[in-house]
């Protein structure tokens, strides 16, 4: 078994009839991902690369029993798109747009919260089970099936990982993007929780970057893990985030998002700790046996 | 997108909260006149988006009118972190019974809008926040339910206020809450906010941050202060998100944490980077060529790392603008790691402009390459240069 | 207060929901002119807050331009219920492939407010109601959330919608639900609501009320239609709700229930009320003096029984209004039956202005008191005028 | 023991400081309620006929344990008084004004409901528990303590009705008038199985109205109960509403909302129907052996 995205898993395109929602659903076809429906208001009807085109999501759940949702709709329509998904009953939702505004990432965020649902993004690659099925935009062809799980900030730098396991003859059970943007939908800590978890995974790799406090927060939970995690973390030479008045400095713990408390925490929690991608593959090997 | 100071009160008076009457100027004479309309004790308030501008000697209170001028003349010259001052807002000064803090905030840990408050405000809030952390007052709020006015009214009478003072605390909570989801900030503070002596209040700053990424929804003016350097602003026209740093490779990644990974790679290696460039997902023939013409402006650049990966960005239209770029101008020295969709076509558009590719899954390849091949022309160099004396 | 259909549209093609092209015009010659710019067919729509316009022949469908001018002016000299044709409304005449019902409606009993929504709309909706009722869809809408714009496509997609026209639909279902809310609206209702053959949708009529209540927040031009009576229109200037009936005794009362219980016990004696009015809290002198003068304006009125508590009501105060409309009059006899707060002080004044006070707690005492007033008047006239012959 | 309002209320004035606010909290503190405090945004600190006076309701309830609030502030800011008044816990709230907008009406019913919160009102004179303390505007002197317990849309008829029995010897428990809007906050049918489970309460009178369906739903729990109801319902010669555009018919039942219908209602369920006021105290004496 994978984790999220699994055999079980009967997802819906929306934004379905958009130029990159088309191109990808293709992607995601060929791939053998099970797209059941797309969804655009005020096209239902359509189909697009064999698929039903709805009006709305609860009629994809109804007909198709969908439970995972993957968005290419612009970024300002996203919020409304999630929350329809979220009403819909949609467990899993990837939320692929970049440039979202805030305020709608938080409304989404609360709603997924409330409601149990699994929110990837936004500006996120998504995620991918290789050789069950892809819910994003991911290149199918970088990933191999296999026993490793990667939750990543970075889209980019998965794809590097991955291709670095490959080499080393490591495939994956599950690959996450947890979004590149500064507030997210999902913890990095629950999805370690469901790797833990998963029979498939053997161990797994955090990669992570500078800013937030999603990988100190996952290090409280990397202590109790049977699994081994290995972490890179990104950005030790980035200049540091801009101050947010003084309010970013009442609300904020010293020294959090920075590359060395990071590295810290991970390491003090018993993770290994990646110089460099690269490095990943020699500590994979050392701590399995 | 950081609002100046007086951009910030703007907003303020127009959704009701009472800021200091006053007058941007743009010269020292100007300041005269705005001084001489106003009348009595004034304050003339540099207007950079940089912090602690007070500490700095950007805020200076002019009590006779006659300094007005040789006072405003000094600021005009003044840089501060690395603005130089274009506007000063002279101010009328007002007595002040009480200074007090409030302000809305993002918690990107949590997610969660955090409502400020402490009765303490003023130049030393942070030792406030340092020293005596119960002073300040944390309301967490719903973005999918706002705090009713009686709730805001409640959580503000903790700091000890109680009849008029409260309730005009309480409106102006209610006014902030209402701007900060009306406009999409990110960040919305006053410090300080200020008790006269006939219980009015009145907002003495103005710290607003707007979402640049709402901005397509917002009726702003789009105005952006932040960046630091005049390539930071062509990048913003570009479609890219460029900072300056300090080293000599110019590093082009399509995602942040790529970019930020090749950067750390060169640094390890001993050549620091010259920049952070992620094109994010909208690399295209032009894009890509512009983007390289902006990195290679920074005359510090003695090579390019170029780290791509094709999901949904067409790295082979990019590598057409790899290509262009080269064409024109044959330097520097330049590699490129691409990889994704269409990979191969975009291996054959660079190689056949004579590009540098690696098709290693590892970053660490490209860094490597590049340090060669910049080592070989400097060899190159040297040795033509020396054929030529 | 109901708006006039022209009003309602006017209303929603400012908030977004199509209407046809028309003119408001107020004679036969206007009619020909707005006609004229139309082109082509039109509609003639008599402008007033009556119910079945179409079925009353208010609504006039003209094929021929030739015929516009009589048509028009048969309409002007119409009446219909009590109202006199004011306005016309002229509009272009659509193709129509099918029409829809859609209201919001606020049911009292419950305090929910509907969403209803009927595939089948047009003048048989009561009809279908009646025979069909699944045909009609019902979605209670909590008035602290309200849904959202894909519950209300879902909604609207049990009437086997899709596509386009369902995005219409829902579109309009949205913008009502805003309107209905911003406005303070009692009922907003789109009947029909029609699809062209390009699948454009278009609200064909408005009904549209908005509570009084709320006009102090709201900006609506205060016109008042539904006083089917002059009186009715001076007793909202005066501050107190009047009724005209059809019999012959006047009533005053200071709330709704004792008002109604006194007309009750009138008619039980065989003497209808000649109306209702009902004070509320308000009562002053002045007010109490424009009420009677209200009350006898009608000429059935051959006496009047006044009826009232003093509980935030100063009925002390609203003597001496009693009072001095006798005094000017002297006509009709008028019994009053006051308790409560300043009872005494109440009753001194009126007995001194020689008014009939009763101070019995049931109200048929007062009725039985006027009745014998009203009697002994009626013989004191016979003898008088037999003194005089 | 009477209802809703009796010897562990401890009221609130909210609105206290206006005129009418000030005038009657005088008139309810002589007739010996027990008014704990007042309530004026803006007016924190002041007095009023001995009361402190806070700025919020969270206050008094914090320092008095306030648990009951009657309301003088103008019908517009209705709305945000109840729904602090709720927000802090209060249990029953009279909320005296007329002429409040129906949406807030709405909006404070739904949120009553939603905590299980008495709001009497708007547009109510009050209640009154005789001997007990009065929370509205009724005069004090015309009510006498008893067994008898009323439950009025009119707040006038409940005068006349608490006069009659007055005179008949027959005293009150208490007085409830449930407010002449069209929508009110609580449900007539909830009141009465109050009455029924009092100790104190031996029959009880409805004074009804034309219009709505209270009395209709009210019938339906008279069945069943123990003690005698006796009904007068005002309104026959009245002229009907008017019809709210086809939504109206479309959410009525049919014939709801007539004095006959609710008469005919009630009657079916066993109520004593008096014909006008006065025979109430007859039918009453008939009915209490």
């Amino acid at each position: 078994m994978s984790i999220l995205l699994d055999r079980n898993t009967r997802a819906i395109v929306q934004g379905i009839t958009g130029r990159i929602g088309s191109v990808q659903t293709n992607w995601m076809l060929e791939y053998g991902t099970r797209l059941v429906a797309g969804i655009t208001p005020g096209r239902g009807g359509e189909i697009v690369h064999g698929l039903p085109v709805y009006d709305d999501v609860y009629e994809a759940v109804e007909k198709h029993g969908a439970n995972a949702s993957v968005m290419f709709v612009p970024g300002v329509f996203l919020r409304n798109a999630v929350l329809e998904a979220i009403d819909a009953g949609i467990k899993l939702i990837v939320a692929i747009p970049e440039h979202v505004p805030l305020h709608d990432v938080l409304q989404m965020k609360s709603a997924a919260e409330k409601k149990g649902v699994w929110l990837l993004g936004p500006n996120t690659p998504g995620i991918i089970s290789p050789g069950i099925g892809k819910l994003g935009i991911m290149p199918g062809n970088m990933f191999t099936e296999g026993k490793m799980g990667i939750i990543s900030r970075s889209g980019t730098l998965s794809y590097e990982l991955a291709g670095i396991l490959n080499e080393a003859g490591l495939g994956q059970s599950t690959v996450i993007g947890v979004g590149g943007d500064p507030v997210v939908g999902s913890r990095m800590i629950k999805i370690l929780q469901e790797f833990e978890a998963d029979p498939q995974t053997e161990a797994v790799i955090i990669v992570g970057e500078i800013g937030g406090s999603s990988e100190e927060e996952a290090a409280d939970f990397i202590k109790e893990m049977a699994k081994p995690v290995i972490a890179y973390i990104a950005g030790r030479t980035a200049p540091s985030g801009r101050r947010m008045g003084h309010a970013g400095a009442i609300i904020s713990r010293r020294g959090q998002g920075t590359v060395q408390g990071k590295i810290k925490a991970l390491d003090m929690a018993g993770a290994l700790i990646a110089k460099k991608p690269s490095d990943v593959a020699g500590l994979l090997k050392g701590c399995l046996k | 997108m950081k609002l100046l100071e007086y951009q910030g009160k703007k907003l303020f008076a127009a959704n009701g909260i009472p800021i200091p009457q006053g007058k941007v100027v743009t010269n020292a004479l100007e300041a005269v006149e705005a001084a001489e309309q106003l009348g009595g004790d004034i304050v003339l308030k540099v207007q950079v988006p940089a912090e602690g501008r007070g500490k700095a000697g950007g805020i200076k209170f002019v009590d006779n009118s006659f300094h007005v001028h040789s006072e405003a003349g000094r600021l005009f010259k003044m840089n501060m972190e690395e603005f130089s001052i274009e506007k000063l807002l002279v101010e009328e000064r007002l007595d002040i019974v009480e200074e007090i803090y409030m302000g809305l905030v993002v918690d990107i840990n949590t997610g969660e809008i955090i409502f400020l408050f402490s009765p303490e405000g003023g130049v030393n809030i942070e030792q406030i926040v340092a020293g005596r952390p119960e002073k300040v007052y944390r309301l967490p709020v719903d973005p999918l339910s706002l705090p009713p006015v009686y709730q805001l009214r409640r959580f503000i009478r903790r700091g000890g206020f109680h009849g008029k003072v409260l309730e005009g605390l309480t409106g102006i909570a209610e006014k902030l809450l209402h701007l900060f989801f009306a406009y999409d900030l990110l960040m919305a503070e006053i410090n300080p906010l200020v008790i006269l002596p006939d219980n009015q209040i009145v907002a003495l700053d103005a710290k607003v941050e707007v979402d640049d990424n709402a901005l397509s929804r917002q009726k702003f003016e789009k105005k952006f202060w932040e960046e630091r350097d005049q390539l930071e602003k062509e990048a913003r026209g570009i479609g890219v998100t460029y900072i300056k740093l300090d080293g000599s490779i110019g590093v082009v990644g399509s995602g942040a944490g790529l970019a930020m990974a090749t950067m750390d790679m060169l640094e390890d290696r001993g050549f620091p980077p010259a920049n952070f460039l992620e094109t994010g997902g909208g690399i295209t023939e032009e894009l890509m060529y512009n983007t390289l013409r902006l990195v290679c402006k920074n005359g510090n650049v003695t090579g390019v790392v170029i780290n791509i990966y094709g999901g949904v960005n067409p790295i082979e239209k990019g590598a057409k603008g790899i290509v262009r770029f080269i064409r024109e101008r044959g330097t520097p020295p330049i590699v490129v790691k691409a990889l994704g969709n269409k990979q191969e076509e975009c291996w054959e558009t660079l190689r056949e402009g004579g590009i540098t590719v690696i098709n290693s899954v590892k970053t660490e390849d490209a860094v490597e390459s590049l340090l060669e091949l910049i080592d070989a022309r400097k060899v190159q160099a040297k040795t033509s240069g020396k054929g030529m004396m």
